[in-house]
């Protein structure tokens, strides 16, 4: 083993409290320092995964008490793996915007990319900790950097789609409080896996109340139907990369901390029928809402949305069919969507309003990054020989084995509304003439890097799936196993 | 009509909160049967095998100490947010916003309270193993020293890069303290200092010099934060 | 008599606490200018942390802080964690409050209003 | 008795207290009253046996929120549905 998962924190932080004195004395090093960090990070997360593989969950312990007492950081097969991809996606998001916008001053830049780096940093630390509070402490992290981050541009509508986040993101750390305490108050721990061993002790009231607490929380962050109102705002008014944080990033590791709870924490079982219906009427009402949207990264966002609803439906099956294909949707649509958000930024780089109609055409002048936007249009969708066709597949088949007819049906419906959505932009550019109006900007050489190391995933994923299924089965089967990340927990000395 | 909607929702919502609560109950052990709480186990190890007097302390810095590492990294973001939203370009900075032109008696009564209220604040975090107070209580009492100094003096500055480099060194300072106990004990923030004993002021490990960083660290901050707001002129 | 009164006491931490969240929430949702929100935000904390606290509270209990000269007993102390909780919530709502201050002066430079109604051109 | 007394005027103070800041349409009004809110939170601290929280309480709730929220005010508007009154704002508070 070459380093311990609590670097993953250690070393970013350490990093942020360097770069203001870093940036005293050489400028570029602001820009410089994350890119490094992410990229330590990455090594280490493709290592500790080749550990955790072979051997077995690692449990790293804080402070030298074991975990009733101590916080604790839990890399399994399941978070190492979302971990890898969160940060293998802030490598790529930090590569796309290193030179985004040319004129921006020596200040924002410096803010920028140390906010970035947070953001990813409170995102695996959601994923990693085994302590509820500790992820209400990650989680505010997160949406600190994501309300900076969201407010970044001083346009007119930033600020108010940031206040928007900000008023929902309180009253979910409101909510998240509550229900610590009344899980605190029962059973005197604040340990995810002691409460998960001691949660059929505690009364079924109180039990619902807490669940619905922690729902609501961090369904605000994971942007569930009802409380996803601050989502597509954010979206269309956060810089283009930071878009592709958000949806790959940000959102996957709320997600993460729901499943936790309903499967580790928490033994009701109507806790999955809850998902699915929840999950069913987001999936709706998101991609209804998507095709009539005029803005492009509206369009992206209500679509990421729809997504994450259908995600939470696979993961209510509570089969380990259902996780796992709820997981290979999660590693689909983070790295499709990032790959979107990061295009269609460039499509719609220089237009004021990011209008859908602004892209016609556009095709002839900016080859490269039409082709990827088209290229991630059709692997999100699930045609065929791409990335999103196996996710959608593995989902069908898993409401096939559990006889849940109705999500066929919903899945099946569901495509048609995206086919028609993604293929009108794609119709526009390709196939209409260009508005002369509508400047092009060329993207940068990191950013086409980026974008088509992202690109090559989605064709090597969609060719040859077993790349990623073998991970996606262990992950599954550790989610599954609420006995074992327990038990590996608590006998810990 | 939507205040209607909304009042309804609270009404609701804080009848289930409160029935659970008064269920819960007040002032006694309210744990369900057979459980052993962590507090138990808290207070006991603070005393005997940290000698730390105040357990609050011991849990803040040593048992949850990173939750404490997260928490100052809140406050440092929100610094960073507030400078960035609030941004502008040089030409174009705020100038100073005056709440009240101070009287004779205000500034003179502030110029003899600052030093008290420093040394005050001082004094908090460093015994904060052993009293009530520590890192946060004592950052927070000199940054109001401070705030009283900008309210009453037109013309106190204190340096934007100072603060920013007391603020990165006291976080270095934590941050490296963790690591400094990765590499000695074995895990992240382990103490690798002898404790000494109960109510002594070096006592307590690596507590002190936790608290004492967090301390300087959050007086930076909220100055910081002050310091911004105060210089946005709307 | 005391025993009634005091009865009443201990229904009245949580029910305060619950109140003063409710009123709270009541004016982040339903008023109209930016900073009652703000306002209401910072007022749902006061209450969080009051609950918070009391839910650790032991009758008779002492601080949980050990005195020389005393004879202290940890089993009649009150619950230490809940406060070390509480102390991180506190510093955490003081950073979200500067932060949604920061944008209020933000909307307020573009706009010229802090009034919901008028700056709302993004679709709630 | 007194002891009694003084828990329910607590009390009452505080729910006043955030009653008043809601409905006060002058901001700098409710402001205050948000600071008495998080006084009367800190002695209640004190009084549930918290001396560290009732120390942190005082200091950030009473002074360094208060005053961040006067600050901003006093860059923007004070009254709840004023749309753009600098004018009245400065005559009042100087």
């Amino acid at each position: 083993m070459v380093g311990t998962p609590v670097l993953f924190v250690a070393i970013p932080l350490l990093a942020a409290f360097l770069i203001p004195l870093f940036g005293m004395i050489w400028k570029e090093s602001v820009r410089v320092i994350p890119g490094i960090v992410l990229a330590y990070l990455l090594v280490l997360a493709i290592n500790l995964m080749n550990y955790v593989m072979v051997n077995g969950p690692i449990v790293e312990v804080i402070a030298g008490w074991a975990p009733p007492l101590g916080i604790n950081l839990v890399f399994s097969a399941f978070s190492g793996f979302l971990v890898t991809l969160m940060v293998f996606l802030g490598l790529i998001v930090w590569m796309y915007s290193y030179r985004f916008k040319r004129n921006v001053d020596f200040e924002p830049a410096k803010k920028y990319f140390l906010l970035l780096m947070m953001l990813i940093t409170g995102s695996v630390g959601m994923v990693l900790t085994g302590d509820i509070f500790n992820l209400f402490v990650f989680i505010e992290i997160t949406s600190i950097s994501a309300y900076a981050l969201t407010a970044f541009y001083t346009g007119r509508d930033s600020a108010e789609a940031s206040f928007k986040y900000l008023m929902l993101g309180s009253l979910a750390s409101a909510f998240l409080l509550i229900a610590i305490m009344i899980i605190y108050s029962q059973l005197g721990t604040l340990n995810m896996a002691d409460i998960g061993s001691k949660m059929h002790l505690m009364k079924p009231a109180y039990k619902i109340m807490a669940i619905i607490f922690l729902f609501t929380a961090l369904g605000i962050e994971a942007e569930i139907f009802p409380l996803n109102g601050w989502a597509p705002d954010a979206y269309a008014e956060a810089p283009g990369p930071v878009g592709a944080a958000f949806a790959g990033i940000v959102v996957k590791a709320a997600i993460y901390a729901s499943i936790r709870i309903i499967y580790t924490l928490f033994d009701l079982s109507g806790a999955y029928d809850l998902l699915i219906v929840i999950g069913m009427i987001t999936l709706i009402v998101a991609e209804t809402a998507a095709i009539r949207q005029e803005k492009l990264k509206r369009m992206l966002a209500y679509s990421s949305i729809g997504q994450m609803g259908l995600v939470m439906v696979a993961f209510g099956m509570g089969t380990e069919e259902g996780v796992f294909a709820a997981l290979f949707l999660m590693f689909n649509h983070a790295i499709i969507k990032s790959l979107l958000f990061l295009s269609g930024s460039y499509l719609v780089y220089n237009s004021k309003d990011k209008l859908i109609k602004e892209v016609n055409g556009i095709g002839k002048f900016l080859p490269i990054t039409s082709f990827l936007f088209v290229l991630g249009s059709f692997a999100i969708v699930g045609l065929p020989p791409f990335a999103g066709f196996w996710s959608k597949l593995s989902v069908l088949t898993a409401a096939a084995d559990s006889n849940m007819l109705l999500i066929i049906a919903l899945v099946l419906i569901v495509s048609i509304i995206e086919v028609v959505y993604y293929m009108r932009v794609v119709n526009r550019i390709y196939f209409f003439k260009k508005d002369e109006s509508v400047s092009t900007q060329r993207p940068t050489l990191n950013a086409l890097i980026a974008m088509i190391t992202l690109g090559a995933i989605v064709l090597i994923v969609g060719f040859y799936p077993d790349a990623v299924t073998g991970f996606l089965h262990r992950a599954s089967a550790d989610l599954m196993d609420k006995a074992g990340y327990i038990n590996d927990v608590l006998t810990l000395n | 009509m939507k205040k209607f909607v909304v009042i309804l929702l609270l009404a609701v919502m804080g009848y289930y909160i409160s029935i659970t609560f008064f269920d819960i109950g007040f002032g006694d052990s309210h744990l369900v049967e057979g459980v052993v709480p962590v507090k138990d186990a808290y207070l006991n190890e603070t005393v005997n095998s940290l000698n730390v007097a105040n357990t609050v302390t011991s849990i803040v810095v040593n048992f949850r100490g990173f939750d404490t590492l997260g928490e100052v990294t809140v406050l440092f973001l929100a610094v960073t947010a507030l400078g960035g939203i609030l941004y502008k370009k040089r030409h174009q900075a705020g100038e100073r916003s005056v709440l009240f032109s101070a009287s004779k008696v205000v500034t003179s009564g502030s110029k003899l309270l600052f030093p008290a209220i420093v040394l005050l604040g001082a004094y908090v975090f460093i015994h904060g193993h052993l009293s009530p107070g520590g890192g946060f209580q004592g950052g927070v009492i000199i940054a109001t020293g401070f705030l009283l100094m900008l309210l009453a003096y037109e013309n106190f500055t204190v340096g934007h890069n100072t603060l920013s480099v007391i603020e990165s060194l006291a976080g270095i300072t934590f941050a490296g303290v963790g690591i400094w106990g990765l590499i000695y004990g074995g895990s992240f923030l382990e103490n690798f200092l002898p404790v000494g004993t109960l109510n002594d002021l070096f006592s307590g490990g690596v507590i002190p010099i936790i608290y004492i960083a967090v301390g300087f660290k959050v007086a930076a901050e909220l100055t910081g934060v002050i310091y911004t707001v105060l210089h946005e002129k709307g | 008599m005391e025993d009634t009164l005091f009865k009443i006491l201990d229904y009245g931490v949580y029910g305060t606490a619950v109140l003063v969240i409710l009123i709270g929430l009541y004016g982040a949702l339903v008023k109209r200018s930016l900073l009652k929100i703000v306002i209401g935000l910072s007022i749902i904390d006061s209450g969080i942390n009051l609950l918070l606290v009391a839910i650790g509270y032991l009758k008779g209990g002492t601080a949980p802080i050990f005195s020389p000269g005393y004879l202290d007993n940890p089993k009649i102390m009150v619950d230490p964690i809940p406060q070390a909780l509480v102390l991180t919530a506190i510093v955490i709502g003081f950073g979200v409050t500067a932060v949604a201050l920061a944008l209020v002066i933000r909307l307020y430079r573009h706009h010229g209003t802090l009034h919901i109604d008028e700056i709302r051109n993004l679709k709630w | 008795m007194i002891y009694f007394i003084l828990i329910v005027i607590l009390f009452l103070l505080m729910i006043g207290a955030a009653v008043y800041s809601i409905r006060q349409k002058d901001l700098l009004y409710a402001t205050i009253a948000t600071g008495i809110i998080s006084l009367v939170l800190s002695v209640l601290f004190y009084l549930l046996q918290a001396p560290d929280v009732a120390l942190t309480e005082a200091a950030i709730g009473v002074a360094l929120t208060t005053i961040i929220f006067i600050i901003t005010i006093r860059n923007t508007v004070r009254y709840e549905d004023e749309h753009d009154n600098k004018e009245k704002f400065k005559s009042g508070v100087k």
